[in-house]
């Protein structure tokens, strides 16, 4: 059996051409920094951050739109703790709260049955961020929004779609070599999805688990495969992973939604990249269609280019400049997971 | 009882409750006078400090907000080679709050205040409009027993022991609000007794600092920013509870981050690592205390991870969770 | 966001089940899933997305292991 | 700026509000070295007392809270023969605060830090859940100049000196509230220079204390209870501006149940009564002092009315009207 | 002219029968006690606090309601500081705002319009209590509501009139040898209102302002009729009371408002001794009927001996033992113009 | 309850009045009486109930004057 001593050793020593491997997923991001897997690598070795951070590629627009909730009399907004501190076009929810708008952080989607019950005079808004892996969580809380006749909680949806953004960037960034295709999202999805792509683009697709060795076990299999120019689908997350995924869950969310076309922050309009509800259900939505994405980048941030790897973050003139976690040009130095902020946090390091 | 307005309006109320519940609590001479400022018996240079608890909930698995209060002065205190002394404590009621929380409120303060033996000598009582919180203000003084400790005195080659396990008191809290059931019980304490072992045992301690709000992440920054060094630590050698690890990751919280109440780095010179971390160790309060790295030349906060790997360790931005101390 | 954690079910009651993570209980929906009492579950925003079929450090192992094989045909390939 | 909740988180934004507000105006050397505590330089006896401002609202004619803040404490110090030296201060800050309203009260407060020659030693920040009200501890420590001061020490045939006008705080508070349209300020004012002309010129002062929260009737009671004496006041020897006279009749308000927070009683021997007099009117502070009474036997508050009459003073029940300091 | 010194020389030295004089108003009672009008005059002349002060004869049911109100989502009570420690048969308005109650301490009636202008969703009550004096400011309140239409303010009335209390005494106790009217009911209803009763029951009725050299004229004038067994009305605050009273504020007064049969707390129902919104306005009115009185006296208390003359505060075996003014076991201990309550202030004086 | 203080009317808005009391400027209600600039109204609860005709002064003067007279007849009817 080959030791993580051997796969870092090797993996550290390399010196050919340089590697481009995206983690699409943001806890790989955020275990990646954690880990210090880039100070066991060779700098030739590059992994980017891809659009898997949902609070990265939110746009703008839904989190005004979550703002001016939170800001109406008798209403409030239930969220994540991670989409606090993203800016709107104006404020984030932080901010809002600190102006009188009411925002209560839960941990889970089903916390917001309880409290809406409990306070039947407010109306609550969810708001519904995440991938594939939340979204048939978002399903179950519909469903007992429906049998519990609560009529105080709607969900705003901002569900985003892996496959179609990995198709995006496989069509228009010819620079990434290969993909560590996100572990939970795969759980739901199955890894079947990911072997159309790397076939199509001859890029590997390597599913990984969290931990640190995942991770290493990851970028080798995939360092493998491209010396020997393979390019395959490999799950190496098989206690979680399936070829087919989590079908009850897969039921739960054709059930509720159905794909729409989506602007993620960042890269534009992607075709059918995210989940919003049927119209059967509108009745506990809070406003999901917004007609149009009023998003200039704001000025200098060069998010997108590293969001698709063109650039790291630190190549960006506004890093630890003008942006930094406390004054955030682009939502990539805000969100915990976001590429930009976690350079930004391991700075220094020689 | 429910606290009502009235009790802050400085007449006959406000004069009960002082009398019902603080006085008959911190009892001792020098309140009990009612001057307007206490008089002290003290001697030689003195160590000074204030913090203010606003902890929700206010009460938990190990504690409550008054212990919070008596520990988190004694122990800043302490950090400075002090001998904790006398306390004084502003308690902000928001109308709405039971006279009996407070009482029990109070009665811990008086337990842990005798258990840190220090006397609460100066109170003030107001009540303000709310939903019945408590936030309670405590300073310190305290007669230094060893002068010189200062967080701009470490140096190169300094070696860095922390007391014990981290994150206990911060997932104590984060257990209680959000509905997750453990053994996991805060780990507030006053920590005057392993300064004094220390000293008692001439360890030359060049800085020590209690781990509080902000996390051990925190502390080691200022340690870096305040004595100009690099500070560097072994992610294996840092003590966490496996029952603190599993609540971390259900949460996606880092115990790097996490407060305590009863946890302290000392910064000494390398030949006494050993021995230091043994007196602590001996110390009922730092039965797990261990040696989590070194203070070498440069800047900033870098770590080694489980893996071998390198990160740095910077300060935490904005807030990760609702306030837990 | 998709942080998810494994723990073990320790009871079952309706649509919702006690999992324990380390010594920590918390209340996990389990609609998601067929999943009984001793599984491993995988944990995200308190509902059950997964029921593990093998622990961590056994997943560990075995994709040690399956790295060696690579390696191996890889450099009998090469041969 | 708005303040919100992750200020408080004591990560980068805690730390930046400390920087950019507190560190700049409070601005000394034992402050700045951000040490868990001050080591303070200080010699003799030392007074202790503490307070907390929760002033509505934080602003009005005459300072603000800030300014109540320092004063409050320094009183308090030096109502017990102690020169004030130094003082922490910690801040309760509801989500919603300007940072601009901060820095204008730490601004007020560096100000009136000066004048009242004491420093800012040591301090805290907490943010909470709110509408935007900012709340302040002040803890003060002073040397004792003279020994032996207290409220218990009141002798028969002793006289009561008032330091000046009663009830410009409280109506300059609420005139403010209220929307009454006049040109009272608060007299909050550090009162140390009076106590100290007093003590320099060998006036025997039995007993100091200043005239806040509840008024001297309060403070009279306190001065009954604390020498088991009786307090003999003399209405028409009470100062009183028209204006305060005007605006206590449109609310219907007491002078003797309102607050200042610049104004003092002092008992003294009855020989030194017309000197100590003098001495307060020679003060800035004191230019309105007045005799208004003496100590009998008995017990409670009594005084002789306008008319004539005689009447009991006792303390406030309930609370008139919203709380002013 | 004679002056204050030969007045109170006079009143001091009497050594006669005993005089039982009953000042009517509450800030009569309450301008005694400041002044120390009782140490001037002789123990033979008895003051005897009547039935005017308000808070002291409103029934615990209408507290009951303002607190059940403040309790209500949306909802807020108005009201003057004095009623805020009243107790109704469980709690005060005080407590009610420490157990999540809404209740705003105004100055004025005429507030609460800007006040509910302002935050149109919630439901303003006022708590208009009060006798003549305050009625025709109601009336200009429920004026200016219908003028601005505003929605969210209506008033819980517990108005009481003079006359009809005053002629329940005469009837009912007659150990009071004479009344001092009091002077601001008198400004808007004027002094005739007390020459029939004067007659009638051959009592002397002095109107008197609020100095302690009006009462003590006031006393002196009483003392004289008495001396010569007279029974006059007699106006001696002149400068605001005139024989008809404020036919301006009169005529507010029977445009909106209509005499009803009323409790008294200590009391009891006394015929036509309230006033209440016309049915035409009852729109504007937050529920002031009340079908019944669930009055009974707290246990022990002398409430109704006092407020009649009966006896003294002191007399009272609960008085300053079971009830002080921080437990109060009636009314009259709590009120600031309550008999008790000032008595138990000035205990002590010798 | 009925607590009411005189004050003098320095301005005049519609049915609103700017009284003052000794230096305090407040704003009154004036619908319950016909008033002017210069005189002296009773405020109760916002309003002014009523024109003064006699500043305090004068009518205790003359409270005294009455007295004195009645004192005088009644002695002169004891003769
Ligand atoms: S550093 Fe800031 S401005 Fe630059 S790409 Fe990242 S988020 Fe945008
Ligand atoms: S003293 Fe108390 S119990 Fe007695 S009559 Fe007065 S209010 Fe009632
Ligand atoms: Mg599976
Ligand atoms: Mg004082
Ligand atoms: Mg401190
Ligand atoms: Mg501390
Ligand atoms: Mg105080
Ligand atoms: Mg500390
Ligand atoms: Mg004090
Ligand atoms: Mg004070
Ligand atoms: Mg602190
Ligand atoms: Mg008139």
């Amino acid at each position: 059996m080959i030791t993580l001593q051997q796969i870092t050793r090797e993996l550290k020593e390399y010196d050919g051409r340089e590697i481009k491997i995206m983690e699409v997923c943001g806890t790989h991001t955020s275990s990646i920094f954690k880990n210090g897997i880039r100070s066991l690598i060779s700098p030739k070795i590059k992994l980017i951050s891809g659009p898997g951070c949902p609070v990265c590629v939110t746009p703008s627009v839904y989190v005004d739109k979550l703002v001016d909730i939170s800001l109406k009399e008798n209403h409030c907004v239930l969220t994540f703790g991670d989409m606090m501190k993203v800016k709107g076009n104006e404020h984030s929810l932080t901010e809002a709260a600190a102006i009188g708008g009411k925002v209560k952080v839960v941990y889970s989607p089903l916390d917001a049955v309880k409290i809406a019950t409990e306070d039947a005079n407010t109306q609550y808004v969810f708001a519904a961020v995440g991938f594939e892996t939340t979204t048939p969580i978002y399903g179950i809380l519909i469903d007992e929004i429906i049998k519990k006749q609560i009529s105080n909680l709607k969900i705003l949806t901002s569900l985003k779609t892996i496959t179609p953004a990995l198709t995006y960037i496989c069509e228009n960034e010819k620079n990434i070599d290969a993909f560590i295709a996100p572990g939970h999202v795969s759980v739901i999805i199955g890894c079947d999805a990911y072997k159309e792509l790397a076939e199509k683009y001859h890029k590997p697709f390597v599913v990984a688990g969290f931990e640190g060795e995942h991770i290493l076990a990851a970028v080798y299999e995939i360092f493998l495969q491209l010396k020997e120019n393979k390019a395959c689908m490999k799950n190496m997350y098989i206690s979680a992973v399936s070829d087919k995924g989590n079908m009850q869950a897969l039921s739960v969310i054709n059930q509720y939604f159905e794909p729409k076309d989506d602007f993620w922050r960042g890269i534009g309009v992607i075709e059918k990249s995210s989940l919003r509800l049927k119209p059967e259900y509108f009745q506990y939505d809070a406003g999901s269609d917004f007609d149009e994405y009023k998003e200039s980048p704001p000025k200098g941030c060069k998010c997108k280019e590293v969001i698709l790897g063109r650039i790291s973050p630190a190549e960006c003139p506004l890093f630890a400049k003008q942006c930094t976690p406390l004054s955030a040009v682009g939502p990539c130095m805000v969100s915990a997971e976001g590429a930009c902020g976690i350079w930004y946090k391991n700075r220094g390091r020689e | 009882m429910k606290i009502d307005i009235s009790y802050g309006s400085g007449g006959k109320q406000t004069s009960n409750l002082i009398n019902d519940i603080f006085l008959k609590n911190f009892d001792n001479e020098v309140l009990n006078r009612l001057e307007d400022a206490a008089v002290l018996d003290i001697k030689g240079r003195i160590a000074y400090t204030t913090d203010s608890f606003v902890v929700t909930p206010m009460f938990f698995k190990g504690g409550n907000i008054g212990k919070l209060a008596i520990c988190g002065t004694v122990n800043d205190l302490s950090m400075m080679g002090a001998e904790p002394r006398y306390l004084t404590a502003g308690f902000i009621i928001e109308a709405g709050a039971d006279s009996e929380v407070i009482e029990q409120i109070a009665h811990t303060m008086k337990i842990a205040a005798e258990e840190a033996g220090v006397k609460i000598v100066a109170g003030d009582t107001k009540v303000i409009e709310g939903n019945g919180n408590v936030y309670i203000n405590t300073s310190g003084v305290g007669e230094i027993l060893k002068e010189g400790i200062s967080i701009q005195n470490c140096r190169e080659q300094d070696v860095i022991l922390l007391s014990g396990n981290l994150g206990e008191h911060h997932a104590a809290i984060m257990s209680e609000r959000m509905g997750i059931e453990n053994n996991i019980a805060s780990d507030c304490a006053p920590l005057f007794s392993i300064v004094s072992d220390l000293l008692e045992n001439k360890i030359n301690i060049r800085c020590m600092r209690d781990v509080t709000r902000g996390g051990l992440a925190t502390v080691l920054n200022e340690v870096s920013e305040s004595s100009k060094c690099r500070v560097e630590i072994e992610e294996p050698s840092l003590p966490v509870s496996d029952e603190v690890k599993g609540f971390c990751n259900i949460l996606g919280l880092d115990p790097l981050y996490m407060a305590n109440e009863g946890k302290m780095i000392a910064v000494v010179p390398p030949e006494q690592a050993e021995k230091a971390l043994e007196i602590m160790r001996n110390n009922h309060y730092g039965a797990n205390a261990a040696i989590i790295g070194r203070i070498t030349k440069g800047t900033g906060v870098s770590m080694t991870t489980v893996l071998g790997g390198n990160r740095m360790v910077d300060i935490l931005y904005g807030e990760g969770l609702p306030r837990i101390c | 966001m998709c942080v998810a954690v494994p723990g073990k079910i320790v009871e079952i009651n309706g649509s919702t089940a006690k999992v324990d993570v380390m010594n920590n209980t918390c209340d996990v929906n389990i609609k998601l899933v067929q999943a009984k009492i001793g599984d491993y579950v995988l944990i995200h925003a308190g509902c059950a997305i997964d029921v593990l079929s093998k622990d961590s450090a056994e997943e560990i192992l075995w994709m040690f292991k399956e790295l060696e094989e690579e390696v191996h045909d890889n450099s009998s390939a090469d041969h």
